[in-house]
C-alpha cells in the first residue's frame, strides 16, 4: 500500500500538447513537479484522461506552487485573483478527495462498503469532469457572445405617430403607494458575502492528526488490533477513511506494522514504534499546511463521500 | 409588447380597420412589404404568430414570406442569374433567434455600426459569470444552491449580475425546498444567436463516459 | 464580487479596426450596405457628416448613396424598365428628418403597424413598471443599470414603456460612465397631483430600521 503512494515516478510528462492551454493574456499558473510540468489545466486534463495517476502527484507541492503564483500575481497587480484562487481551491479539494479515494484498496469487491467506496471514487472523478466540462462550454459561450455581439438589433424608439395612439393610462396609484413601492424596492435584499464561502465544499472535517493520536493510544494499550476493531466506534465512513489514511502515514514513519495473511483478509495493525510519542504533527505535508483562514485546517482531510 | 399584460386596451388600429377595411395586400409592395413595415418597429424577436395576427394571414404564409425576405436580404433572389447585376447582400439581415424574428445589422459592419450604437453590448462577462451561466443553461430550472454545488463557489453575486443583464430569470420555485429556480431568458438565446435552448452545443463530448450524469448529481446534492 | 463581474471590455469592433484598418467598401455589399447597416440600427437620425466620417468618404458621396438608397426602397432602381419584374417598394423608407437620416416603417402601412404596436399595449402599468417608476422617482437622476441593480431584474423594457408614457425622461448623462440618467417628468407630477418632486412622501415611515440607506447603496454598487 505504501509503495503505491511512494511509487517510482515515471519519466516526466511535459506540456507538449497545447489543447487545454487557457487563453493567453494573463499569467497562467504553471505546475513544476518531478514528473510533470505545465499549466494546471493540462494537469487536470491528463488526470481526467487517466494518463497521469493522481496518486503520483504531490498535492502539497502543487499547492505550494500555487500559493507563490498567486502571491506573485498579487504583487504584480495589487489585488488578489479571487476567481483563480477559488477555482484552485475547488480543484485541489477534488484532487485531494480523488487521491484519498485512489489510495483505498481496489481488489475484489466483497461487501456493500467496498462498493460504496468505489462509487465514491467514481463520483469524485465525475465531479472533476463535470467541472471541466462546464469550463470548456463557458469558453464556447464566450466565443459566441463575442461573434454575436457584432450584430446589432434594430431597436429604435417608436415613431411619435404611433406613441400618440397609445391608449390612455388608467392611473390609480397615489404618491403614498409609490413611496411604499420605492421603500420596498430599496430595502437591501440580502447581505453581500464578506469572503469566499467554502463550507459547501466540505461536508465535515476530520483531523487526521487527532485520529492518529487516538490510534496510537489504542495500539499502545492493546499492542495489536484489527482494522475492524480500530474503526468499530467510527460514526461515519469519513472517520474510517481518515483512520486508514492515518495508519498509512504511521506505517510510512515506521511506528506501526501491518499483518495480512491473504489478500483482502483481516488486517492487523501492531504498534512497532518505541516509547517515544508518535509526532502526529509530522502528518500534514500531503494534507495541506495552514494557509490562512480560508484554507482547511492543518492536517484535516475532507472527504465528501455519500 | 408581449401581448400578455393586455388589459382593457382598445386597439385603435382595429377600430380604424373596422371603419374602412384596410388591406395590406392591396398596398404597393403588398403583404411582404407590410411584414417589413412591422419588423421595423419590433423591440424584441417577434413570433410568427404575432406577425400572422398583425397581418391577418396564416402562420404558414408568414413563415414563407419571412424566409423569402431573409434570402432577399442575404442577396439570393431565388430567380437565378437572369439579371446582369450580381445580387448584393443588404447591410442588414433578418434572423430567427430567441424564439422570434428580428432585423440586425450585418456583423461585418460592426466596426462602423458600433460607433453609432450606445453601450449595452460592450461589456463582457467575467469567467465566473460565464461558467455560472453555462451551468444554469444546461441544468435549468436550477436553484442557486445546486449551481453553487456544481461550481463549488458561492454564486449569489454572479446570479444577480446575470439577472440584471436579463440573461437568466427566476422561472419558478422548487416544490420541496421552496428555493427559487433559475433558467435562461429569450434574451440569452438572442444574444447567442440561438433559436432555442435545444440548439446549445452538446455537453456530452466534454463528459466522456458519463451518460448518466443527471443521476450522479441528483444523488450527490 | 459585484465589481469584478464585468470586465471593462473595449468593443471588439474598435479593437479590430485598430489592428488593421477596416474598409467597409471591401465587405460584401460595399459602402452602400455599410450605410444601410448604420441607418437600420441607429436610435436617432444621423447626419450626413457623421456618416461620412464613419465610412471615411466625402459628404457628397454619402449624400448620393443616401438618395440612391431612398429611391431603391421606394421601388425605383434608376436603371429603367430593363427588368421584367416591377421594382417593388419596400416596407420601410429612408427619411431625412431635421437634418438627419433614419429608416422608418412605410407610412401607408401605418394601420397594420399601429394594430401590431397597440396589440401588446396595456392601459395599466404593470407592477414591475410601477416599482421601477418608484425607484426612479426617489433616486433620480439615475441610470438604468443602477435601477436594475436595485430591483435585481433587467428594467430595459419597463424603462421604455415609462418613457413612451412620458412618465420618465432622459435628463442627462453620467459624467463618468456616459450612461443615460433618467428622471421623472412634469406629466408624472401631474398624474400624482404634486407640485414638485420635493413633495413626494418621505420614505422613512416605510423603512423601519434603515437609517443608513445611503451607505448600503454606495457599498453595493
Amino acid at each position: 500500500m505504501g509503495s503505491t503512494a511512494e511509487g517510482v515516478h515515471p519519466p516526466p510528462l511535459t506540456a507538449g500538447t497545447p489543447e487545454n492551454l487557457p487563453a493567453a493574456g494573463k499569467a497562467v499558473f504553471e505546475v513544476r513537479l518531478t514528473n510533470f510540468s505545465g499549466p494546471f489545466d493540462l494537469l487536470l486534463g491528463l488526470i481526467s484522461k487517466r494518463e497521469l495517476d493522481i496518486t503520483e502527484i504531490a498535492l502539497a507541492e502543487v499547492t505550494d506552487e500555487f500559493i507563490s503564483h498567486i502571491r506573485r500575481m498579487q504583487a504584480e497587480h495589487g489585488s488578489w485573483a479571487l476567481d483563480e484562487a477559488s477555482e484552485f481551491l475547488v480543484v485541489a479539494a477534488t484532487l485531494l478527495d480523488l487521491k484519498a479515494a485512489r489510495l483505498l484498496p481496489c481488489g475484489e469487491v466483497e461487501d456493500d462498503e467496498d462498493i460504496a467506496l468505489l462509487e465514491a471514487r467514481d463520483l469524485l472523478f465525475a465531479r472533476l469532469l463535470q467541472y471541466r466540462a462546464f469550463k470548456e462550454i463557458s469558453r464556447q459561450l464566450a466565443e459566441r457572445f463575442e461573434v454575436e455581439g457584432e450584430r446589432y438589433p434594430r431597436d429604435t424608439p417608436l415613431e411619435p405617430a404611433f406613441t400618440a395612439l397609445l391608449p390612455d393610462l388608467i392611473w390609480t396609484t397615489t404618491a403614498e403607494d409609490l413611496a411604499a413601492l420605492a421603500a420596498a424596492a430599496l430595502q437591501p435584499r440580502e447581505t453581500v458575502p464578506e469572503g469566499v464561502r467554502v463550507d459547501h465544499l466540505h461536508g465535515s472535517a476530520v483531523s487526521i492528526r487527532e485520529q492518529a493520536g487516538l490510534l496510537e493510544a489504542h495500539l499502545r494499550n492493546a499492542g495489536s488490533l484489527s482494522f475492524g476493531e480500530l474503526t468499530a466506534d467510527a460514526a461515519e465512513t469519513l472517520v474510517v477513511v481518515v483512520r486508514f489514511l492515518a495508519l498509512l502515514e504511521m506505517f510510512r514513519d515506521g511506528v506501526v506494522s501491518f499483518d495480512q495473511d491473504e489478500p483482502l483478509g483481516e488486517l492487523r495493525i501492531r504498534w512497532s514504534g518505541g516509547d517515544e510519542p508518535f509526532p502526529a504533527d509530522s502528518i500534514g505535508a500531503d494534507y495541506g499546511a495552514d494557509y490562512g483562514p480560508e484554507s482547511v485546517g492543518p492536517g484535516t482531510v475532507d472527504l465528501t463521500l455519500q | 409588447m408581449t401581448g400578455t399584460d393586455l388589459d382593457e386596451a382598445a386597439p385603435t388600429g382595429a377600430e380604424a380597420a373596422a371603419a374602412e377595411p384596410f388591406s395590406a395586400a392591396e398596398q404597393p409592395g403588398g403583404l411582404k412589404a407590410a411584414l417589413e413595415a412591422v419588423l421595423m418597429v419590433v423591440e424584441n424577436p417577434v413570433t410568427e404568430q404575432e406577425l400572422a395576427q398583425a397581418l391577418a394571414v396564416g402562420v404558414e404564409e408568414v413563415r414563407a414570406m419571412l424566409v423569402n425576405l431573409q434570402q432577399e436580404y442575404d442577396g439570393y433572389t431565388g430567380k437565378g442569374p437572369k439579371s446582369a447585376d450580381d445580387p448584393q447582400p443588404r447591410g442588414f439581415e433578418l434572423r430567427n433567434v430567441g424564439g422570434g424574428w428580428r432585423i440586425y445589422s450585418r456583423s461585418w459592419f460592426a466596426p462602423v455600426v458600433s460607433a453609432f450604437v450606445l453601450g449595452g453590448q460592450s461589456s463582457r462577462l467575467s469567467q465566473a459569470a460565464l461558467e455560472t451561466l453555462a451551468v444554469i443553461a444546461y441544468r435549468q430550472p436550477v436553484s442557486r444552491a445546486r449551481v453553487s454545488a456544481i461550481r463549488a463557489v458561492n454564486v449569489d453575486s454572479v446570479v444577480r449580475t446575470l439577472t440584471q443583464r436579463a440573461l437568466i430569470a427566476a422561472v419558478g420555485t422548487d416544490p420541496e425546498t421552496g428555493a427559487v429556480l433559475y433558467g435562461t431568458t429569450p434574451h440569452f438565446l438572442e444574444r447567442l444567436g440561438l433559436g432555442s435552448v435545444a440548439e446549445l452545443p452538446r455537453l456530452s463530448p466534454h463528459l466522456p463516459g458519463l451518460e448518466n450524469l443527471g443521476d450522479y448529481e441528483d444523488t450527490t446534492y
